[in-house]
């Protein structure tokens, strides 16, 4: 075939999804359909691209990872922030552009993330050092689960910042300002390998979310701000004291302050010991997931907050709880995880699948209701972790990402029809078939992504967490009861989905105001376009997620199951920490140096650059 | 008892005896101006424990330097002192120091 | 070689890609475009997807026959794209789940049921929607059922199977709840998902096991590792014991407490029966299907007729090779089944809405199969959905125009399908009799017909053969033998006995039905002909706003009020699918008339599916010799039904069923009810569910939340108020509370501290114990064996220096008393470890490496750490020595030669016996 | 004893009843009095720890400049101007706990410091020591910053005192309104120039 007929043959998709993009809206107006075909198109090319079977993704080696992109992606936002400070008050649509540049540019930065090489080992890693006194060094990297989650954060934020910009119209600068900040904080918290800094990053998203709830909030925004923030809080400081106490051990038996994560997974604390920091870490991360008894807060915090700051809420921040535990509960703390993963399983269980699905039921605030499915949801993630298998970790972390997408859109919907009426409370609507219809269809989708009907990517992640419950070995005994109970979950997610679906669009027009409502328009077709596209993409193919997961997630719970053969095997009694035996290999790769080693190196570096008048170069990253 | 007199411990002694004497009055009195008086006192108490324990050392006068400096400073301290109290006086017309508790508010 | 094989090789057979595809396409096509497109190209595209998929399916057919000809293995598969990955056992290798679709002799003919009687319902569907708004959207969702059928039956591993099955959970959904301005159809439509959804939760439990125990799941893997799922595991009691048994007599006490035993194999065929329940509307889960009846006829016709309520089966017969392991399961899936065909029966015998009649008719039918099925007679069960599907389709369809033929004037839901405004419909709507008769001549079991065959032949297997215990009913579970579940003797008779019974009532209400419908006279309207729709209805546009309840529209007495048109014949799309399947209905018999012509075309050509399941049968000796007696009470029930229903509806015109629901008007309400089961439903399972949600939701605002963010809230706010209490204002109160504070600081020097610092040199055994200097402090040591004290009182000595031997051990007691005469004593233990080459556990990794001054470096002296009994933040709990035991301690030191570190590290307590390892 | 012996005991005598005098005094004027014996008693002292030099400044300093400031300043307030010392005050509790603690507390030291040291007698003192060119040295020599920085802080004094003693006191009703912090922070528009460009739909 000539050159050009290939070529032809090559775009061919490309244009079929162009066309069906812009053929989709029955309304004119060409720059919606130009915007709809292009998302189609970038939807193909992505999945092509990600296709796991097409060319073997070339494995780059280190050099070929620009170290410095992860600092790009992460600072990206930050400076933008501040940039926006200097930008005029009076016009907003600059403000709004500008923002939005930035967000699709950090968007577009990460995608390269997706060049790094799946197995194990830490990638685009940064190190300098920050404060060297304490140990504390600017310590970025990610790996297979991290890059996920990051990609996660720069998809959905331009989609809430998107929506927020078309409802929003009071202190825009304010708003911008919050959700550059929000962006920042959340990609530093997920690629953050030293605990200083992911200290720093968990605390600095807070403020920004306590703006977004506060200012543009509903009627009560500022007692759930203020809730949101003090049980974030709580937990958080609790987590610093543990930090810190983990720094000092290992000062004391390694001789040197270091608060990387490297170094600080080595230490095996005695008993009491560990079982204290692993319940303070836990504590702050089952508020932030939020696991059953400190839930109360997220209901609070959606039903005030406005559209973009719920989206984020759900998509984003409840992912770092999930994130922290397992980097960090799992990593560090393996012998007192393993001992809880029963226990802590059933709370995950009965307290947040079975209980938020039945508190889901009876709400009568949707945004209320779909906040209780997200405690549902999670509980599902965290059963997948307590449940150790390698299926189970994977069923989480994807359960994690598609809870992202689903319940972002349940959100965006929500606010489509929160825009119109102003109100939520489910009996407000009735018979909205009638006058939206494509949004009653967008919705039925979304609600069946987010029941976990089979092909939609709600599913995939479910089904893989209770089958790895089936054969775990952590949950011993039990694990085929708890498996049953998270099942029978599927079928309660049914009932409250289809109840609230059926009071709000099928029936007859209860409420005249109902009768006229507009039905989707422009800006939130386009908003909503990709999130269902990813629906049904990541439905059919999870692989594209899951083949650059394994080697990630076999390291995790290798170091896992080391962390727990090396607490059982401390003699009871003992009152030192210890440090488990180094293993080298990519793992290891930026492990913090003692001060003996550098001044070896620097004095190493010194004579060999003696004779050369040069100045001796920066080491590259110690 | 011949060292009567010429013993560190004495001077050190009648120091605390005056010092304690301010503060009890200080803490006790609630008029003013006599608070102002056991500040004074207690200042003079310190001084003279400097100057015994400066006798003590021999060489060099630190101590006796140092007396003279809060000697200074409390002509400054009284200067004030009184000042503020007339402004008191002024305001609330009496020189009870009980009456001063809108820090509470 | 035949030329499809040439062009479809077996390992790659895209045919199957085709097959599923094209209903998919036609559902996207349809869906979006639908309303840009108009109707003719929408029933196009409907109708040429599922009719191109018939098609390529008659093709695998006749391939699979070519196939099976040459001797090769009838069993095509298509690789499609890996779609997760599954951990298995103990960490075992990780169990790949992929999109294939595989086609073998029983998933061969259910494509070709499902494409072909779905094109004709397509084809019927145009006529019967055609004046409705939602045209396009009735066939984007019709296709989409297509679609999740054929990927249901195509599946080759059970979450491929899963995918369908909510599929088309989902477009029954969607379908049931179609004309969803009505609560009532919305509702039904939740009703059907939820019961599915109960179904799906099995399925999912049943996934789980056998992930667990054969760690595979697709068919073949399952098989393969089939012999697995026959460990016994401890069921019963759950815990140890079962709590409160001590308060019932000992005797019962002791059956609660006995252990029972389940096998694996049991527990999934007692989920895979959930699952097959919720499908296909058995006893529990069959609430649904008469509600179901909300959505448009030929919805019912092809879905809860044809198609989607055999799914059930189809599973049963899928994995019988899981389920011939377990008689248990087995058991419980005839009896199921029975009671079903039982208890559907009663209730269709009072019904007077037509659709209602043949729903409770196909919950019945399908309790046949499950009968045929859990005896094990899988190939006689699978022919019975086989001849159902046609008769049902057929029963339906006609049901469907004679519904649209009443619509002419009444249009009430209700009252258009109630017999009471039917009847003599056999002089107006000819074709419609005809086909009707047929299909009612076989679900009642006229002899030749095939419902005669197939209904005898579950009947004939379920009286003569029973699944036995794989491994001879009793098993060695640690040392003790268990035994396993066996049938019980009296198992088939009654089978037979209730299969005989239902059959009995089904001849009954379905000649009730027919002659309610089509004998007697009309009683819809008085006939005039050609009359004019003169005032006001217009044509009876079939749009979904002309539901308004006339006066009269009130069944029975119609005919008083309303004149009307001749109700009319149904359009030639309507009644060629009628007459296909109607002759279908009659024919198909042939396939496996066992009793009278010997023909087992069906069994020969399902042998290969079910060929390893048969041995698992018994088979009573004498089964041959009875074949024949056998057909005589299947004759006698046929006989009896429908002489029955015709002496009392024709003969006496409906007096005796008169009479015998005014004797007994409670019991007849009761059935007319259907037994009131959906209120049951209502009363116990969703009241407690609803229950514990309302419980649920006051303990999260009153409880959790209370205790959390509220009662905080309050303590917070109580201490506040307490503090600003001793806020008085008066700098005389601060002042007197900062000489309080001073007071108590004062208190704190006038009590000694008894602090000690140890230099250990374990080495050498020197040990240096210097305590920590204090205004006028004095000290008394008692470094001696018997611990007694040096000296009797206080002098000024602060260091004391001892050596020790290898491995032993000294307590040292230290005595300061200060100025104020008060006293505090410390005792300190030193320890000289023997220095421990071997170190449990991982061998410590010291390294020799050529120091910077060529020095040979076996080990590092750790760095020197600032010493001091450190308290430790958490206090005793976490006291950490503030040292670390010299080298030989298990401590990895860092690489490299810390150049020449002083004095090794001064210990405190003693290090961990035996080196820190 | 020695006649330093007597002469530090009169000191002391003095010094002490002087103190007493000062806190327990009705008559403020007899309390500066009190004062006043105070601090020609340690200025005995110090003749008697050979500091001649501060001797005279404590005379002249204090004596003649402080104690005659109070004077002056308690017959600007009228000699009576005492306050209701007797009446019951809440908040009095704190008096009688802390006076009580001080006492121990002091007298605590004071056996601390009799159990400690051992008394001895002063060596003889070098000569010229506590003269007025050994503190003058001092002061001008290693002290001179502090020396500078004092004449600084007695300007600043003389200045305060005469701004508070002459300034008309402020009503508290002056004081500028605050918006709450919370208000504020999430309130309506905060800007005036923001309130311009867009409706003020959240401001409730």
């Amino acid at each position: 075939m000539s050159p050009a007929v290939r070529a032809v043959f090559e775009l061919a998709p490309y244009l079929a999804a162009l066309a069906a993009g812009a053929l989709l809206p029955r309304r004119s107006g060409w720059a919606e359909r130009a915007a709809l075909g292009l998302t189609a198109a970038l939807a193909l090319a992505l999945v092509r691209g990600l296709w796991p079977g097409a060319a073997p993704a070339p494995a780059p080696s280190p050099a070929l990872e620009w170290p410095h992109l992860l600092n790009v992606i992460v600072f990206l936002p930050l400076v933008g922030a501040a940039a926006i400070l200097f930008l005029p008050r009076q016009s907003p649509t600059l403000l709004r552009r500008f923002t939005l540049g930035i967000l699709v540019l950090d968007l577009v930065a990460s995608l390269f993330l997706l060049r790094a090489s799946p197995e194990r080992g830490w990638h685009f890693q940064f190190i300098a050092d920050w404060l060297p006194s304490f140990g504390i060094r600017y310590h970025v990297a990610i790996d297979g689960i991290s890059l996920w989650l990051v990609l996660l954060t720069t998809f959905t934020t331009p989609i809430a910042a998107f929506v927020s910009f078309g409802s929003l119209k009071t202190r825009v600068k304010d708003l911008c300002f919050s959700f550059l900040l929000l962006q920042g904080g959340m990609l530093g918290a997920f690629v953050a390998l030293d605990l200083f800094l992911f200290y720093v990053f968990w605390e600095l998203m807070l403020v920004p979310m306590l703006l977004l709830i506060g200012v543009w909030g509903g009627v009560e925004r500022i007692k759930a701000a203020y809730k949101f923030f003090l049980y974030t809080m709580a937990g958080s400081v609790l987590m610093l004291a543990a930090i810190l106490y983990l720094v000092w051990s290992h000062r004391e038996v390694a001789g040197y302050l270091t608060f990387d994560y490297l170094a600080l997974s080595r230490l095996v604390l005695p008993k009491t010991a560990a079982w204290l920091c692993f319940g303070a870490f836990l504590l702050a991360f089952a508020i932030k997931v939020p696991m059953f008894p400190l839930h109360t807060w997220l209901p609070d915090a959606h039903v005030q907050a406005p559209t973009g700051g719920s989206i984020l809420l759900a998509a984003v921040l409840l992912k770092l709880g999930t994130y922290g535990y397992l980097r960090f509960c799992m990593g560090m703390f393996g012998g007192p995880a393993w001992g809880a993963a029963a226990t802590l399983a059933s709370v995950a269980i009965f307290g947040g699948i079975l209980y938020g699905a039945l508190c889901a039921w009876k709400q009568d605030d949707i945004k209320r209701l779909v906040a209780y499915s997200s405690v549902a949801h999670l509980g599902f993630v965290m059963l997948g972790l307590f449940a150790g298998t390698r299926a189970g970790v994977e069923g989480a972390i994807l359960v994690m990402i598609n809870h992202g997408i689903a319940t972002g859109a349940l959100f965006l919907l929500v606010g489509v029809i929160y825009d119109r009426r102003h109100t939520r409370m489910v009996r407000e609507f009735g018979g909205l078939a009638r006058p939206m219809p494509i949004y009653t269809a967008v919705f039925v989708l979304v609600t069946m992504a987010s029941i976990g009907v089979p092909g939609t990517n709600g599913f995939v992640g479910e089904f893989m967490v209770i089958l790895g419950t089936f054969t775990s070995m952590t949950l011993g005994s039990n694990a085929q009861m708890q498996g049953v109970a998270a099942a029978f979950g599927v079928i309660l997610a049914a009932v409250y989905m289809l109840s609230v679906v059926q009071k709000v669009f099928f029936g007859p027009v209860t409420n005249p105001k109902n009768a006229h409502l507009p039905d989707l328009s422009a800006r939130e077709t386009i908003a909503l376009a990709p999130l269902v596209a990813l629906i049904f993409v990541l439905g059919l193919f999870p692989r594209i997620l899951t083949d650059r997961m394994h080697d990630s997630v076999d390291a995790v719970l290798e170091r896992y199951r080391e962390g727990r053969l090396a607490h059982q095997e401390l003699p009871e009694h003992a009152t030192t920490a210890r440090l488990r035996d180094r293993r080298g290999g990519p793992l290891e790769r930026g492990y913090p140096k003692s001060p003996e080693e550098r001044e070896a190196e620097a004095a190493k570096l010194a004579a060999a650059t003696a004779p050369a008048s040069a100045p001796a170069a920066q080491g590259a990253p110690q | 008892m011949s060292a009567f007199g010429h013993v560190l411990e004495h001077y050190v002694l009648v120091a605390t005896l005056i010092f304690g004497i301010g503060c009890v009055g200080f803490l006790v009195r609630r008029n003013v101006l006599v608070q102002l008086m056991s500040i004074e006192l207690m200042l003079n108490a310190v001084n003279l424990a400097l100057v015994a324990y400066d006798r003590e050392q021999g060489a060099g006068s630190t101590g006796q330097t140092f007396a003279f400096f809060v000697i200074a400073v409390a002509a400054a301290e009284v200067a004030v002192g009184l000042a503020i109290i007339l402004a008191f006086y002024r305001l609330r017309g009496t020189v009870d120091g009980d009456v001063a508790d809108t820090l509470r508010h | 070689m035949n030329p499809l094989a040439t062009v479809f090789p077996p390992n790659d057979f895209a045919l199957l890609a085709v097959i599923v595809g094209l209903p998919l396409v036609g559902a996207f096509v349809n869906g979006v475009f639908g309303k840009r497109l108009g109707k003719e190209a929408v029933t196009l595209m409907a109708l040429s997807s599922v009719g191109l998929s018939f098609l390529a399916s008659v093709a695998t057919f006749v391939a699979l026959r070519g196939a099976r000809a040459a001797e090769q293995a009838p069993r095509f598969v298509w690789q499609g794209w890996e779609w997760m990955r599954v951990s298995s056992r103990l960490d075992g290798p990780d169990v790949p789940i992929a999109f294939d679709l595989s086609v073998d002799p029983l998933s061969g003919t259910m494509i070709l049921v499902i494409t072909g009687v779905g094109f004709l319902i397509h084809l019927y569907s145009t006529k019967y929607m055609e004046a409705d708004a939602g045209y396009h959207r009735f066939f984007a969702y019709l296709n989409l059922f297509v679609f999740s059928m054929l990927v249901l039956v195509l599946g080759d591993s059970l979450p491929v199977l899963f995918v369908g099955w909510e599929g088309v959970g989902l477009c029954s959904y969607l379908l049931i709840g179609f004309w969803f301005h009505e609560d009532a159809n919305a509702a039904a439509g939740k009703k059907a998902f939820i019961a599915n959804r109960v179904g799906d939760f099995g399925l999912l439990v049943a996934m789980g096991l056998l992930v667990y125990h054969c760690g595979a799941l697709d068919w073949r893997g399952i098989d393969a590792a089939a012999h697995n799922l026959l460990v016994p595991k401890q069921v019963w009691p759950i815990g140890t014991h079962v709590p409160l048994a001590s308060l019932l007599p000992d005797s019962a006490a002791a059956w609660l407490n006995a252990p029972r035993y389940a096998t694996g194999a049991t527990m999934v065929g007692l989920a895979l029966l959930l699952g097959a329940a919720g499908k296909s509307a058995q006893i529990p889960l069959y609430v649904w299907l008469p509600d179901a009846m909300a959505g448009p006829t030929p919805v019912s016709a092809l879905i809860h007729a044809a198609t989607m309520v055999t799914a059930g089966v189809y599973l049963v017969c899928r994995l019988s090779g899981v389920f011939v392991l377990t008689p248990a399961a087995m058991f419980a899936v005839a009896f199921v089944g029975a009671l079903t065909a039982l208890f559907a029966a009663t209730i269709a015998l009072v019904q007077n809405d037509i659709k209602k009649v043949l729903a409770y008719s196909t919950v019945s039918q399908l309790g046949f199969m499950f009968l045929g099925a859990g005896v094990g007679a899988f190939s006689a069960g699978f022919f019975h959905v086989l001849t159902h599907a046609f008769f049902k389709a057929c029963l339906f369809l006609g049901a469907g125009s004679v519904i649209h033929a009443m619509h002419a004037r009444i249009h009430g839901t209700e009252a258009s399908q109630d017999m009471r405004n039917m009847g003599g419909l056999r002089k107006f709507m000819p074709v419609t009799f005809v086909t009707f008769a047929a299909a009612w001549a076989a679900i009642v079991g006229f002899p030749l017909t095939s419902g005669f065959f197939s209904k005898d032949e579950i009947l004939f297997k379920a009286f003569t053969s029973s699944p036995q215990a794989p491994l001879g009913g009793s098993m060695m579970v640690g040392g003790r033998s268990v035994e396993l579940f066996t049938w019980p003797e009296w198992a088939p008779i009654t089978l037979f006995v209730m299969g005989v019974a239902a059959a009995t009532m089904t001849a009954f209400y379905m000649t009730r039905l027919i002659v309610g419908t089509f004998l007697g006279d009309f009683r819809g309207w008085t006939v005039v002909p050609g009359w004019k729709a003169a005032h006001g209805h217009g044509d009876d546009a079939h749009d979904e706003h002309a539901h308004d309840e006339h006066a009269h529209d009130e069944p029975g007495h119609g005919a008083a009020g309303r004149e009307g048109p001749e109700p009319h014949e149904s359009p030639w799309q309507m009644t060629l699918p009628l007459v296909v399947l109607g002759a279908l209905a009659v024919v198909a018999g042939a396939l496996n008339a066992h009793a009278l012509f010997h023909s087992h075309l069906l069994d020969t050509w399902l042998e290969p599916v079910f060929q390893g399941v048969e041995k698992a049968i018994v088979v009573k000796e004498n089964s041959k010799a009875l074949e024949l007696p056998l057909l005589v009470p299947g004759l006698l029930a046929f006989a009896a039904g429908v002489g029955g229903a015709w002496w009392a509806y024709v003969a006496r015109g409906g007096e005796p069923m008169r009479a015998l629901a005014e004797r007994v008007p409670g019991l007849h309400q009761l059935v007319y009810e259907k037994w009131r089961i959906d209120e049951l439903y209502e009363e116990t399972f969703l009241g407690a569910v609803d229950a514990l949600a309302e419980f649920a939701v006051w303990f999260d605002k009153w409880v959790v939340d209370g205790l959390l963010a509220k009662l905080t809230a309050l303590l917070v706010a109580g201490g506040g108020a307490a503090l600003r209490l001793a806020q008085t204002g008066r700098t005389h109160a601060y002042a007197a509370l900062m000489v309080v504070g001073m007071a108590g600081l004062g208190w704190f020097f006038t009590a000694p501290h008894a602090q000690a610092k140890v230099e250990a040199n374990h080495d050498e055994g020197r040990y240096v114990v210097s305590a920590a200097p204090g205004l006028g402090y004095r000290y008394r040591w008692a470094t001696a064996e018997d611990g007694s004290w040096a000296s009797d009182e206080f002098g000024a000595q602060a260091k004391v220096e001892l050596s020790l031997e290898v491995g032993t051990s000294r307590t040292v007691k230290l005595a300061v008393e200060n100025a104020f005469g008060r006293v505090e004593e410390r005792t300190l233990l030193l320890e000289r470890p023997r220095p421990d080459r071997s170190g449990p556990g991982g061998a410590t990794t010291i390294e020799i490496n050529r120091g910077a001054d060529g020095r040979l470096e076996g080990q590092v002296a750790p760095r020197p750490i600032p010493s001091g009994a450190f308290p430790g933040p958490l206090g005793s709990a976490l006291r950490v020595p503030p040292s670390f035991p010299v080298p030989g301690g298990g401590m990895p030191a860092p690489r490299g030669a810390a150049p020449g570190g002083p004095v090794p590290a001064p210990g405190v307590a003693a290090p961990s016996p035996g080196g820190a390892r | 004893m020695t006649p330093g012996g007597y002469f530090f005991g009169v000191c002391a005598v003095v010094a002490v009843l002087g103190a007493l005098a000062t806190i327990s005094a009705r008559n403020p004027i007899r309390g500066a009095m009190g004062l006043l014996a105070t601090i020609v008693g340690i200025a005995g002292m110090y003749v008697q720890l050979s500091a001649q030099f501060l001797a005279a400044i404590q005379l002249i300093v204090y004596a003649g400049a402080v104690v005659v400031l109070f004077v002056f300043v308690i017959m600007l307030l009228g000699p009576d101007a005492h306050g209701a010392d007797g009446g019951k005050r809440p908040g009095s509790w704190a008096r009688w706990i802390a006076a009580p603690l001080v006492s121990v507390l002091l007298l605590g030291g004071a056996v601390l410091l009799a159990r400690v040291s051992t008394p001895q007698r002063f060596r003889a003192a070098p000569p010229g020591h506590g003269t007025i060119e050994a503190v003058g040295g001092d002061v001008f020599g290693r002290a001179l910053v502090p020396f500078e920085l004092s004449t600084a802080l007695l300007i600043v004094a003389a200045v305060g005192a005469i701004a508070i003693a002459r300034s008309r006191a402020t009503k508290p009703s002056e004081r500028p309104a605050s918006v709450g912090a919370t208000r504020r922070l999430f309130g309506g528009a905060i800007h005036p120039r923001d309130a311009r460009t867009v409706d003020d739909e959240v401001a409730r």
